[in-house]
């Protein structure tokens, strides 16, 4: 049901195509108007979809503002957008990060800024896409669709190795999603031979899943394709290369919204379409997930290039998002969906920072930096905020949803609360190693001492991140509140599906050595 | 006794009219003095314009000439349609590019139109014999094309090669159907179809073993693994109009031929067709795609992903559904608009007497013209089969024909072949934005027609791409026979 | 049907001595009447067909194939000129330029 | 009410912000604004105070914080004995502290950044004291322990503040990993983490969960209260400014674990093997803290042991489940070691940074009032009678006895013993004796600004003891107040007469003094030492190498875990492995594409032979079928 009788999600999605349009009509040289042009579309997408926010109706877990149009009818594709409580904030995310990323790259880009720019919108109408598309094929396109715009985008704005990173990006994500591919068809197929109807819609494709034996490779091949999006543990040694040779707002994008369409995949296939399978394999991910937490914190403590921290950084927190979503219960499933709000926001300022030093001084490795806060204190408080809430500490977004995954996790399994919560250190430990090479101590290279603090611009931009990670961090109530009634339908449609045959997880895994602990409020919470 | 009455004519009305235009131009190139040949091209455009018109008011009905040896259905239809649209390119293609390699003489037109005419009866008949007269017409004509530009080495030893290799395998061709003549006494599928199904053991397995003889010929044509040889030498040779038309159009018939052959005529051993073609499929993915990451001559790339997508079209006929053969048709529509488009783009960037163009050629090529770049870009996303592009939407219905006959392990395999295919389409994106040092002056053949050439290919493969409904429901059901 | 399966042999051997022919030789023009071979022993095949089967519908494909045989050597012919004012020879292991 | 309350929470959030936003244009200002905020919360906190004594309870939520699934945790403040106890104390200490930085931070670069710092400080320990559910409390956990981080490396030109900051902020986080686990077995059990659900359905809990979530939540306050395993961060932390170290390290942060043991009373009442554990690691910690004070030499690092110890025996008071001695005893050791803190930081601030005793001696000519002072606070924690320590030691010592842990007592006698002795060893060394002050120094008086904090300081640690701890009409004034929250939790054992406990202690005290001044002052003091340290050379060796502790932990964990993580981790697993891995598949593409192009010789008889190879194996196989 679409409560505002005008097609909003496809004006979101296709606004920036029409930016395109007009960016061509503009000469090359006039680079101001091109940036202005850019940017002003994308705010106007941002503010649109805010709109979302307000009309947005949290008592129903239906999808809303949705569009529906036959595409192919004779095959049962519609081109069919909508959104509820799992996918309304990551648009917002989305249009969100684009807004900031393109307002950060006014002094970085100065080579080619036309074609930038049209990358740039055809990468936030990709994005969108995938974000709001409900028909299973759409969302197929879309998702191939948007890897364009950011191979392009690293391949010619990057950096040194750029053709590589661009090269080994594009073919991992590729191969992984032509897997997905065949699995789409085989569900369409198969669920034709169960039901009768051909149909591509997703919600009907979860409302009555596979039997047991026919998930399998299913859940396998979305697997894979969504593992290694995220990046989980053995599929993320893209994340670095691209991450490294990517232009500043590039990695913004591709840290704060790319790495959600892999999270997002599962809540929309994985989980809804083969039940029975997530519980059996639930195991699986949440162990990949536990080691992703912790192989990525510590390797990212001997990384000596600030931009390689952050994408092991990245693959930490995420590890946290796939813990407390397969955790299957409310506090682990939103803090995974909160998780991945709070990613894009303290992860891409993380990218801005480095960005900002990077366009000074044109280097990332740490051996560089040293005694900055001296130099550049605005600069030096803004970092610690944005770094504090990647660290989780209370009272900024990273604690509230590591929080949450850490009480999913704790009542899916208590060893998993157990060992997870030991992240937490591992995690300040990097991050304050990071933060003392770059910032304290008295630098000892001359070059740092010229550089000059941030100007309106950069102000303005990290101010509004930080902004956004202490409101969250202070009253994530609206937020959280949206979720509740999407949240509740999925999990009591997974679980429903628990008691026929898999082995329930937690039941088998009772600690022993401590003491037979016998759990009394199974379902207090 | 035989008689004919102008009913019979009924079918073939697509073909008299482009024979009509040919024999126009025959007489009309006697009368044009040397320095204004284009006029040719031009009757050529007109008359292709014309039968397209002529095939698409007459789409929908089915008539049978000739006591069925002609056939006019929705099938051939939409072939002639395939067949039209890519003699048209090819000719906008090769209107300027002719008279800069001095080949301007009138023939080259009347000759292209012959070959589509054979064509166009080779796709709609289910007589073997008129069968292996189109295809030798078609393969003679083919010859003389590809050795057009007479003082070139390479075309020269092209169509040595094209000639040699066809006609060994058209003889194999008329061995089988000799073989198939001799075993039911009548070389028509539809009265095949019925004495195969009643069969003993015996005469089915001649009956496959004719049928294999006739795979080598059609295999030859559409460059299936291991008569696939010929291609990447040819497409590099032949000048590259010729290649282009001859990358779609005589595969196309042929596809059209041998999915008559094998849903009519080989109907009952499909069982036995299908595990053959199953590896054939496969081993002509993989050879197309593998050898073509080494490449570094454009021309010859696209030869080696004709093959590849010859594979790909296979597996859409191993699935043996109405999807599967739909798909087929619909890929070979899509095919034209991506691979023409592809050409177009080697001619584009091909300079004067200088044989087969690197991919090196291309460096710097995004930024010196965005357009064509921008068009190149979409091309290669397009073969590489990634959303919004026909070539996705094509090979996702050969795929999903295949996960439907339950080929799972098929399509698996045709997916990875597609993402292995993405480093080289990509690679020609990589030397064409991000590789720095520009070559001196990109050279460029600054002709309208080919630029109109470019843009009919863009705008093809994104439309269909994106709106592929009303040409996907006509091919899904065309192959209903 | 008397028994026609020597007669088909013969056609059979004939058919590999032309496929051999095509492989092995190296002048272009022992390679066409190899073909030339091979094309008229598929013919043979229907002649015998057709007589031992009592209709004559089959050696009226073999004129049909026997016009496509001749024209197909006409072709032959003019590419087997142009070789030679490109190459002056007609050797057909000379012309390997393109390879790989 | 609740409304005074938030008020006076957040009034030092008030300072904190004008300072760190305005800092530029308030630059000298800074002082006066800080103090003023905590002037102002400090106001607020009297009336508060007087309400709780009066009985009444504030617990109100401001709003919902998180609420997800049916776990609903509120933002809010509860007022109560207990809380009200730490809101004075707190309040009152900080607010001296920062008049007494105005003079001492005077002319440091970054004043008014130290001074945002500080009231952020005191506004997370305020929300710690305040906080009505886990969850409010361990925002201020983590908030104070962020604060000691940046206040710690607050010089961070110098990279051993900068390491001591990183060192204090990830062992008190290793602590926090215990107190996360100890909130989430809570919120599993009772499905809220606020005080009035859990504490009176607390007797749900099956005794070997609340023993598990005690041990936990224990594990975290030994992070933040610097106990055994993870004290080494406090030593290390005196990098900072001295009023930093005043008030985050002796008088409130410390002590937050011994507060949030004393809050979750009623769940330690149940387990008896966890406040057993609380109250022996409580003991341990004491002595063997005050076996590494004995021999140091640096002024604040003793404080820091001693610090250590004290906190030690408010543990045990809080684990033998008196709870309210634990905490009498937090609130006068806040006021004298406050008071040392400031006066050493004063001796520091006259020496121009020499924190040496060896470099100084006989100050108390050039220091009179501070040398008097320091006394004062020396016989107040040796536990001499008129002054506080010896009323709140006493009552510790006197509660584990009766309340049956004779070898707690025990230690607890010896550490007595020994805090005397290290306490008048610091006095005597520096403020006695020659002076060994080298030349170009000429120490001169505090100025008045920092010397009146210390004379109030001084006045407190004297009475406060006597006010709280002397017996009126029937029962002990803080006894009663702080049972109204959390009653002694286990009954008496042995029944001692009193007077023999207080004899027994203020021996334990005037015999270290006396043993002090024998090692010290007269002439012959210097050989008697050197034989002593002849004699006990190993016992001696250890006590000034600190048992090696710090040692250990970096070759056991720290720099194995650096080397596996980057040797091993990233060179080997994630370059070599799965890096290469991912790079050899495409290889393999490419490799047999290169094997597979051979096939293409460009001889037209190898494609003839291709085309007629194709044919024959097909047909052979079909042709084989049929046999």
């Amino acid at each position: 049901m679409n409560q505002l009788h005008f097609p909003i999600l496809s004006f979101i999605t296709f606004w920036p195509l029409l930016g395109v349009f007009i960016l061509l009509f503009i000469n090359r040289k006039n680079e101001t108007a091109i940036r202005i042009v850019t940017f002003v579309f994308m705010l106007i997408d941002f503010l649109v979809s805010t709109l979302l926010y307000f009309y947005f109706d949290p008592t129903t877990w239906q999808p809303q503002f949705v569009d529906k149009i036959p595409w192919i009818s004779s095959l049962g594709m519609n081109y069919y957008l909508g959104i509820d409580g799992l996918s309304l904030f990551l648009v917002i995310l989305t249009t969100f990060l684009s807004v900031v990323g393109q307002f950060s790259t006014w002094s970085a880009i100065k080579e080619k800024v036309k074609e930038f720019n049209i990358v740039f919108l055809l990468l936030l109408t990709g994005m969108l896409g995938v974000f709001e598309s409900l028909d299973a094929f759409l969302f197929y396109v879309f998702w191939e669709f948007e890897l364009i715009p950011m191979y392009l985008m690293i391949g010619i704005w990057g950096g040194p190795h750029r053709v590589f990173a661009t090269m080994k990006f594009f073919l991992y994500t590729f191969a992984g999603s032509v897997f997905m591919l065949v699995a789409i068809m085989a569900t369409y197929f198969l669920f034709h031979h169960y039901t009768g109807t051909y149909t591509f819609d997703m919600f009907q494709l979860a409302s009555h899943p596979l039997p047991h034996h026919l998930q399998f490779w299913l859940f396998l091949a979305f697997f894979l394709a969504f593992a290694i999006k995220v990046p989980m543990f053995p599929f993320h040694t893209w994340l670095p290369w691209a991450h490294v040779e990517a232009p500043t707002a590039g990695s913004v994008l591709l840290a704060g919204v790319l790495l959600k369409m892999g999270t997002y995949g599962f809540l929309r296939f994985n989980l809804p379409m083969f039940p029975s399978m997530t519980h059996a394999l639930g195991i699986l991910v949440i162990v990949l997930a536990i080691t992703g937490i912790f192989y990525g914190a510590v390797v990212a403590m001997v990384q000596p290039d600030w931009k390689k921290l952050v994408a092991y950084s990245s693959v930490s927190h995420l590890g946290y998002a796939m813990l407390g979503m397969f955790a299957l219960n409310s506090q682990g499933m939103e803090g995974s969906i909160m998780e991945m709000i709070n990613h894009g926001v303290s992860t891409g300022a993380l990218f801005l920072m480095v960005g900002i030093l990077y366009e000074r001084r044109h280097t990332r490795l740490f051996s560089e930096y040293g005694g900055i806060a001296a130099i550049m204190p605005r600069y030096a408080v803004l970092a610690g905020v944005v770094t504090l809430s990647s660290l989780g500490l209370p009272g900024t977004n990273g604690f509230i949803s590591e929080f949450l995954c850490l009480i999913g996790a704790f009542k899916a399994n208590i060893w998993y609360g157990i060992v997870v919560a030991g992240g937490a250190v591992v995690s300040a430990v990097y991050l304050l190693m990071m933060f003392q090479k770059v910032f304290y101590v008295k630098t000892r290279n001359v070059k740092n001492l010229g550089l000059k603090d941030l100007d309106l611009r950069e102000t303005v931009y990290m101010g509004i991140c930080v902004l956004g990670i202490l409101w969250i961090g202070l009253y994530p109530n609206p937020l959280l509140s949206r979720m509740h009634v999407s949240v509740e339908h999925l999990l009591q449609h997974v679980n429903s599906y628990s008691k026929q045959i898999t082995i329930n997880v937690d039941k088998n895994l009772t600690c022993n050595k401590l003491a037979k602990i016998n759990v009394i409020s199974r379902g207090g919470l | 006794m035989i008689s004919y009455s102008l009913a019979d004519f009924k079918p073939i009305v697509p073909e008299l009219v482009l024979l009509f235009f040919t024999f126009l131009i025959l007489f009309v190139d006697f009368a044009i003095p040397k320095a204004k040949k284009k006029i040719n091209g031009f009757i050529a455009l007109i008359g292709v314009v014309i039968t397209f018109v002529v095939v698409l008011s007459l789409y929908g009905s089915s008539w049978t000439g000739f006591n069925d040896m002609i056939v006019f259905d929705k099938a051939s239809g939409f072939v002639n349609v395939v067949l039209l649209l890519t003699a048209f390119v090819a000719i906008l293609m090769s209107l300027d590019f002719i008279k800069r390699e001095e080949i301007n003489f009138g023939e080259y037109y009347e000759i292209l139109l012959f070959s589509l005419v054979a064509m166009q009866v080779f796709g709609s008949t289910y007589n073997l014999i008129v069968m292996f007269l189109a295809v030798e017409t078609l393969s003679i004509a083919m010859y003389i094309l590809t050795a057009i530009k007479r003082n070139g080495l390479r075309s020269t030893e092209a169509a040595m090669k094209y000639f040699i290799l066809g006609s060994f395998a058209s003889s194999f061709l008329i061995l089988g159907i000799a073989l198939i003549y001799g075993l039911f006494g009548t070389v028509d599928l539809l009265r095949t179809k019925e004495l195969l199904t009643g069969a003993d053991t015996l005469h089915t397995w001649i009956a496959i073993v004719s049928f294999v003889l006739i795979l080598v010929g059609f295999g030859f044509k559409i460059a299936a693994f291991p008569f696939h040889a010929w291609t990447p030498d040819v497409y590099e040779g032949a000048i590259t109009p010729i290649s282009a038309f001859m990358s779609i159009a005589p595969k196309a018939a042929s596809f059209m031929a041998l999915m008559r052959l094998l849903v009519v005529g080989m109907f009952p051993i499909q069982v036995e067709w299908t595990k053959l073609l199953w590896v054939i499929a496969v081993f002509t993915m993989f050879f197309g795609n593998l050898v073509a990451l080494w490449q570094k001559d454009l021309k010859r790339l696209l030869g080696y992903s004709s093959i590849a997508h010859a594979g790909y079209m296979l597996v859409g006929i191993t699935a043996a559904n109405s999807l599967g053969y739909g798909a087929v048709l619909f890929y070979l529509f899509g095919y034209i608009f991506m691979n023409l488009g592809a050409f177009s783009v080697a001619e584009y960037i091909s300079k004067k007497d200088v044989e087969g163009c690197l991919i090196d050629d291309l460096r710097g090529m995004g930024y010196k013209y965005p357009l064509t770049g921008a068009a190149m870009l979409i091309f290669m996303f397009s073969l590489a089969g990634v959303p919004p592009t026909v070539g996705f939407v094509g090979k996702y219905y050969l795929f999903s024909a295949a996960v439907k006959s339950h080929l799972y392990w098929l399509a698996v395999l045709g997916v990875i072949n597609s993402a292995i295919s993405a480093y080289f389409y990509l690679n020609i994106i990589v030397t064409m934005y991000m590789k720095g040092g520009a070559k001196e002056e990109v050279v460029s053949f600054p002709s309208p027609y080919l630029r109109a050439a470019i843009a009919i290919g863009a705008v093809g493969t994104i439309l269909f791409g994106v709106a592929p409904g009303s040409v996907l429901n006509a091919a899904l059901s065309s192959i209903v026979f | 049907m008397q028994y026609y399966v020597p007669f088909l042999m013969v056609a059979f051997i004939l058919f590999a001595v032309g496929a051999i022919g095509v492989l092995v030789r190296r002048n272009f023009f022992v390679v066409l009447m190899s073909l030339e071979i091979m094309i008229n022993s598929a013919g043979l095949v229907f002649v015998i067909l057709s007589y031992f089967s009592g209709t004559i519908s089959g050696q009226v494909f073999f004129i049909f194939v026997a016009a496509v045989a001749a024209s197909e050597t006409a072709v032959g012919l003019a590419i087997a000129v142009l070789m030679y004012r490109v190459r002056h020879t007609v050797d057909v292991t000379e012309f390997s330029i393109m390879k790989r | 009410m609740e409304w005074l309350l938030l008020l006076c929470v957040l009034s030092p959030a008030v300072g904190c912000i004008i300072n760190g936003l305005f800092g530029r244009w308030t630059y000298r200002a800074a002082g006066v604004i800080g103090s003023t905020f905590l002037g102002i919360s400090f106001a607020l906190a009297i009336p508060l105070i007087i309400y709780a004594i009066q009985g009444h309870i504030i617990d109100y939520d401001y709003y919902h914080w998180i609420i997800s699934g049916k776990l609903d945790v509120p933002f809010g403040l509860r007022l109560d004995s207990l809380s009200a106890m730490m809101l004075g104390v707190v309040t009152f200490v900080s607010f001296m502290i920062h008049i007494y930085s105005i003079g001492y931070m005077g002319g440091h670069k970054g004043y008014a950044r130290f001074f945002a710092y500080l009231n952020l400080f005191v506004f997370a320990m305020l929300l710690l004291c305040m906080g009505n559910n886990y969850l409010t409390l361990f925002i201020g956990w983590e908030g104070v322990g962020f604060c000691s981080y940046i206040l710690i490396g607050y010089y961070y030109e110098k990279k051993t503040a900068a390491d001591a900051g990183r060192k204090a902020f990830v062992t008190t986080r290793i602590g926090d990993v215990g107190f996360t686990i100890g909130i989430l077995f809570i919120i599993l059990y009772f499905g809220s983490v606020k005080f009035t659900d859990i504490f009176p359905q607390a007797h749900i809990l099956p005794p070997m969960i609340a023993t598990i979530i005690t041990l936990a939540l224990f594990f975290g306050a030994t992070g933040k209260s610097a106990q055994f395993p993870l004290y080494v961060w406090l030593p290390d932390a005196m990098e900072g400014p001295t009023p930093v170290s005043a008030l985050i390290h002796a008088a409130t942060m410390v002590t937050a674990g011994v507060y949030m043991v004393a809050r979750s009373a009623p769940l330690y009442a149940l387990s008896p093997t966890g406040s057993l554990v609380v109250a022996s690691i409580g003991a341990f910690t004491a002595f063997f803290a005050a076996t590494m004070a004995l021999t140091h030499f640096d002024l604040k690092r003793i404080l820091a042991y001693s610090t250590i110890s004290q906190i030690g025996y408010m543990m045990i008071g809080v684990g033998v489940g008196a709870y309210w001695t634990g905490m009498f005893h937090l609130m006068t050791h806040a006021f004298f070691k406050a008071l040392l803190f400031l006066s050493a930081g004063a001796v520091m601030h006259a020496m121009h940074g020499i924190l040496d005793m060896r470099l100084m001696g006989g100050l108390r000519h050039k220091m009179p009032q501070t040398c008097a002072v320091m006394i004062i606070a020396s016989l107040a924690i040796a536990g001499i009678p008129p002054l506080s320590g010896f009323f709140s030691k006493d009552h510790i010592l006197g509660e584990a006895l009766m309340l049956g842990h004779p070898i707690i007592w025990m230690v607890g006698v010896i550490t007595a013993f020994m805090t005397a002795y290290y306490m008048f060893r610091m006095v005597f060394f520096t403020f006695f004796g020659e002076s060994r002050v080298p030349e170009g120094l000429h120490p001169h008086e505090a100025p008045n600004v920092m010397l009146v904090p210390l004379w109030v300081l001084a006045v407190g640690s004297i009475v406060v003891g006597a006010i709280f701890g002397i017996k009126m009409h029937g029962h002990i004034p803080i006894e009663h107040f702080i049972s109204l929250t959390s009653p002694v939790a286990f009954p008496k054992v042995y029944e001692v007469n009193e007077s023999l406990l207080i004899i027994i202690s203020i021996v334990a005290g005037v015999l270290g003094i006396a043993v002090a001044w024998l090692s010290y002052i007269p002439k012959w003091a210097p050989k008697w030492r050197s034989w002593f340290v002849r004699t006990f050379h190993p016992l001696y060796r250890c006590c000034f190498n600190l048992w090696w502790v710090d040692e250990v932990y970096n070759c056991l964990f720290c720099r194995p875990f650096w080397h596996v993580s980057e040797r091993f981790l990233w060179k080997v697993v994630d370059d070599k492995l799965i890096d290469a891995g991912v790079d050899d598949v495409g290889r393999i593409a490419g490799l047999a594409g290169k094997a597979v192009r051979i096939l293409q010789t460009g001889f037209i008889n190898n494609y003839a032979y291709w085309v007629s190879a194709g044919a024959l194996i097909v047909c052979g196989w079909y042709l084989l079928k049929i046999m």
